[in-house]
């Protein structure tokens, strides 16, 4: 169990970090919100039109394919480290898995989602 | 009809996606100064450009009627304020121009060393702005900015021992110049000039070879021919679209025939090509530099010496239209004496206000970053624009 | 081309025109052969460079509106002039013929409050949409305060 | 293909039906005077205060505060004119302000110092204002040059607000036209004084009688 301790500590410290941070920005920053300091900041000038407009899908796909292969490279660092451990079989896994990525990556290249019209 | 009347009125003809009106407005790192387009994008696609000016109009042209002709020259400085020695050129040479003033040849040989010395430095500061817009893609944003400033601070040295001032400078008067060289400057210039040409090489290999850079300079912005012609843009962006009009080589002001130097054009228009109009210009005026310091005549430096001649400067009735190469163009400065102290009416055409009325022509159909390699390309100075 | 045979041409098809000096070619036109000489010069004279366009107030006379042209490859320069008259303060527009006239035509209404018909959208470019006065106008004081920054 | 996009009507700033100074003094005050600490932080030092002793904490605390203040300021890139290119070079290669730990940013909501660069024209005075506002509170405001600090040599010029302390509340003038990067350099230095010397009560080292 006392493996663990390790780990306790180091999600304690990452807690605590981002508490305190955040804690002391409002305890001591001096906040004085008035109406001109919360308008949305365009360049000086006031807003002109609306931000809630309707995008083209192209900005949403890049972010979902951003994501798949953010995935697939969360799964590559631990097996990069543990390679020499997994042997032959390591190998042989990670390739189907980027395999499959990879035929996701060839729909969307086929489709032109990359392509910015 | 209020702005969120016109906001609802986007019309949901086109793909779906509803057209967004964003600000590019006075304070944004790639505005170059004061300028604010309006655009209503589609998606990443610019469809158009509404170009709000006027943020730092500053009655030039008001203020050239209440002052003499010795006061108002370092105030013509500070309307291109980055070329600042062409700027009071065109204004002196107008005045010379309806008075029939004489310049010493020294004077003029002068006035050719600071004019192109000043558009090197001011080259160097348009491709250090230029590369620090287009930001990541060439290494790091500020390194070609970084490395251009630190070769223009040596040119602001010379300026500097010559002038005693930087950036905005008095030096030009009516009928001549107001300081001669002190020893050791010309030493001091040809080390300078000579360094900084090597530089240049460095940056273009660093640029040229930076596929980045290629892709976002070749194709974008082109400003045809004859649009070119028809708005009146002129110096490297003229040049750039293959139109072969240099003033200093079709009416040659200040002994500027004495001197051998080749006009740069390049025929496809596109901000890569006003790039390399620029790379070639630095080696020009390098070389009319040299030129003028081998032959740099002994001689007065002023036909009115001493402030107080230039004070009562009388330039009698008349008009005159003096225009000088300036590196962003045709600098012109349309005068009109009616033989009193001061003039009676002084029309500058600044280049950067033609150079940026071909926006609204060129913009639509770009992406909104290449809106920004665009305006680093045009390289417009706001006080030559709002005047 | 040379400027004897533009200024001779420039005689023929334009009686009213007067035509001096050498380097810009300076001709003084009335009002109605605005548009129509600034066709004719960058059709025939082959003038296609727009280099500005700006007006000068002679107090009593009126306001002056001047334009200049070039043709770059055999260096004719054209200093178009017309006087509107004594209190006029409309003239036709050149926007249809130079694109770069716009802007500089709305700096001239902007400045003198000289109305140009046929221009595409003229409003003011240099001041704020609301400003009172044209301010290189003769009339208007240097440094008319302008609430509220005095 | 010629796309005619919709020119937006763009809505006049606020100042136009304003009659005259006084009008626009009382509207001004809708920005509430920033003392440069939060009430929370007040009433903490109060607390403390009551223990015999105390200041020697609040003093420890305010110098810790304000060193870390003044060895941190972000300007806004906010070129106006010809002092914005005096700017430019005051940030380059030679005359480096990151050695004074200033990191020149773009947006106003990630900095705490204006250099005001530039003539403050009529048509620009409310832009600097939105943006001097949209600035989070501990911010300082610099008038480079004499076109910032007086309106230098365009003052009689109709267009040119005569100093742009009349729009925003400035700490430090730096005079030139334009000033050498030597003196905006020490400008900034002076600044760096007056931000280390910030007491607890929130008032700035010198009182600046015109605005507050």
């Amino acid at each position: 169990m006392s493996g663990y301790l390790p780990v306790v500590i180091y999600l304690g410290v990452i807690v605590a970090f981002a508490v305190v941070s955040l804690a002391a920005a409002r305890v001591l920053g001096p906040a004085r919100p008035f109406a001109a300091k919360l308008e949305s900041y365009e360049c000086g000038a006031e807003p002109i039109g609306q931000a809630w407009v309707q995008f083209p899908v192209g900005f949403y796909l890049v972010a979902l394919l951003f994501i798949v292969f953010d995935v697939l490279a969360v799964f590559l660092f631990p097996w990069a480290l543990s390679l020499r451990a997994l042997g032959a079989w390591g190998i042989l896994a990670m390739l189907m898995f980027v395999s499959i990525l990879m035929l996701g990556w060839v729909y969307a290249y086929r489709e032109r989602i990359l392509e910015w019209k | 009809m209020t702005s969120s009347e016109a906001a609802s009125r986007i019309e949901l003809d086109y793909a779906g996606g509803e057209r967004l009106t964003m600000n590019m407005g006075p304070q944004h790192p790639s505005a170059h100064g004061v300028f604010r387009a309006i655009l209503t994008l589609e998606g990443e696609t610019v469809v158009g450009v509404d170009a709000v000016i006027g943020y730092l109009h500053r009655c030039h042209e008001k203020l050239a009627e209440t002052l003499t002709y010795a006061q108002y020259p370092s105030i013509a400085s500070k309307t291109d304020y980055v070329a600042a020695m062409t700027s009071e050129f065109a204004y002196v040479l107008a005045a010379e121009d309806i008075g029939k003033i004489e310049v010493p040849k020294r004077a003029q040989y002068l006035r050719v060393v600071t004019s192109e010395l000043q558009r090197v430095a001011s080259h160097l500061l348009w491709l250090g702005t230029w590369c620090m817009d287009m930001g990541g893609a060439l290494g790091g944003g500020a390194t070609i900015f970084l490395y251009a400033i630190r070769e223009r601070e040596l040119i602001l040295d010379l300026f500097e021992a010559l002038v005693g001032a930087r950036l905005l400078y008095g030096f030009y008067q009516v009928g001549g110049v107001r300081y001669d060289i002190p020893a050791g400057w010309a030493a001091q210039c040809r080390d300078t000039i000579g360094l900084i040409e090597q530089r240049i090489d460095e940056y273009e290999d660093l640029l040229e070879g930076n596929p980045f850079f290629l892709a976002r300079a070749r194709g974008v912005g082109v400003i045809s021919r004859e649009l070119a012609q028809d708005v009146g843009i002129a110096g490297p962006l003229l040049r750039g679209s293959g139109v072969p009009f240099d003033i200093r080589r079709a009416a040659p002001y200040s002994s500027y025939q004495d001197f051998q130097f080749t006009v740069p054009v390049e025929p496809d228009g596109d901000c890569f090509a006003r790039y390399r109009v620029r790379m070639v210009e630095f080696r020009e005026s390098i070389r009319i530099v040299r030129q003028v310091l081998d032959g740099l005549p002994e001689g007065p430096i002023s036909s009115r010496p001493g402030l107080k001649s230039v004070a009562q400067t009388r330039i009698p009735k008349g008009e005159s239209y003096a225009r000088v190469e300036g590196p962003r163009g045709e600098v012109g400065c349309y005068l009109i004496a009616d033989g009193s102290a001061k003039p009676y009416r002084m029309k500058w055409r600044g280049a950067s206000f033609s150079n940026l009325a071909v926006l609204p022509h060129i913009i639509p159909g770009h992406k909104v970053a290449d809106v920004v390699a665009i305006m680093g390309s045009v390289d417009p100075v706001f006080g030559e624009v709002d005047r | 081309m040379t400027r004897e045979q533009a200024a001779t041409l420039i005689g023929e098809r334009f009686g009213m025109a007067q035509v001096d000096g050498t380097s810009p070619l300076v001709v003084t036109l009335p009002v109605d052969q605005w548009v129509s000489f600034a066709r004719f010069a960058k059709d025939t004279l082959g003038c296609r460079f727009f280099a500005f366009s700006t007006a000068v107030d002679w107090k009593e006379q009126g306001l002056e509106v001047v334009v200049r042209v070039e043709n770059l490859d055999t260096q004719i320069a054209l200093l178009m002039k017309t006087r509107l008259g004594a209190g006029i303060s409309s003239c036709p527009s050149l926007a249809p013929v130079y694109r770069g006239a716009n802007w500089m035509e709305r700096e001239c209404y902007d400045m003198f409050g000289i109305r140009f018909d046929g221009h595409p959208d003229l409003r003011r470019i240099l001041l704020a949409d609301d400003w009172e006065g044209h301010p290189l106008l003769k009339s208007y004081a240097v440094d008319t305060p302008h609430p509220p920054y005095r | 293909m010629e796309i005619k996009a919709p020119i937006p009507v763009i809505p006049a700033p606020i100042w136009r039906d304003i009659k005259d100074l006084q009008e626009w003094e009382r509207l001004r005050q809708h920005r509430p005077v920033g003392d440069k600490h939060s009430a929370l932080f007040e009433s903490i030092t109060e607390g403390v205060h009551s223990f015999p002793g105390g200041f020697v904490v609040t003093t420890a605390a305010d110098a810790f505060f304000n060193w870390a203040r003044k060895s941190s300021v972000w300007p806004v890139t906010f070129g106006l004119a010809c002092c914005a290119i005096e700017m430019m070079a005051t940030f380059a290669s030679r005359f480096d302000v990151e050695r004074l730990g200033m990191v020149p940013w773009a947006s106003p909501r990630h900095s705490d110092l204006m250099v005001v660069s530039g003539t403050v024209t009529i048509k620009m005075a409310p832009m600097l204002e939105r943006i001097y506002d949209q600035m989070p509170d501990p911010k300082w405001a610099l008038s480079m040059g004499s076109c910032a600090n007086s309106g230098g040599p365009f003052r009689h010029g109709y267009h040119v607000v005569k100093g742009v302390d009349r729009v925003i509340p400035i700490d430090v003038y730096v005079p030139g036209c334009p000033p050498p990067p030597e003196s905006l350099l020490n400008g900034l230095l002076l600044l760096q004084d007056q931000i280390a010397h910030f007491r607890r009560t929130g008032q700035r080292a010198a009182p600046n009688a015109k605005v507050d």
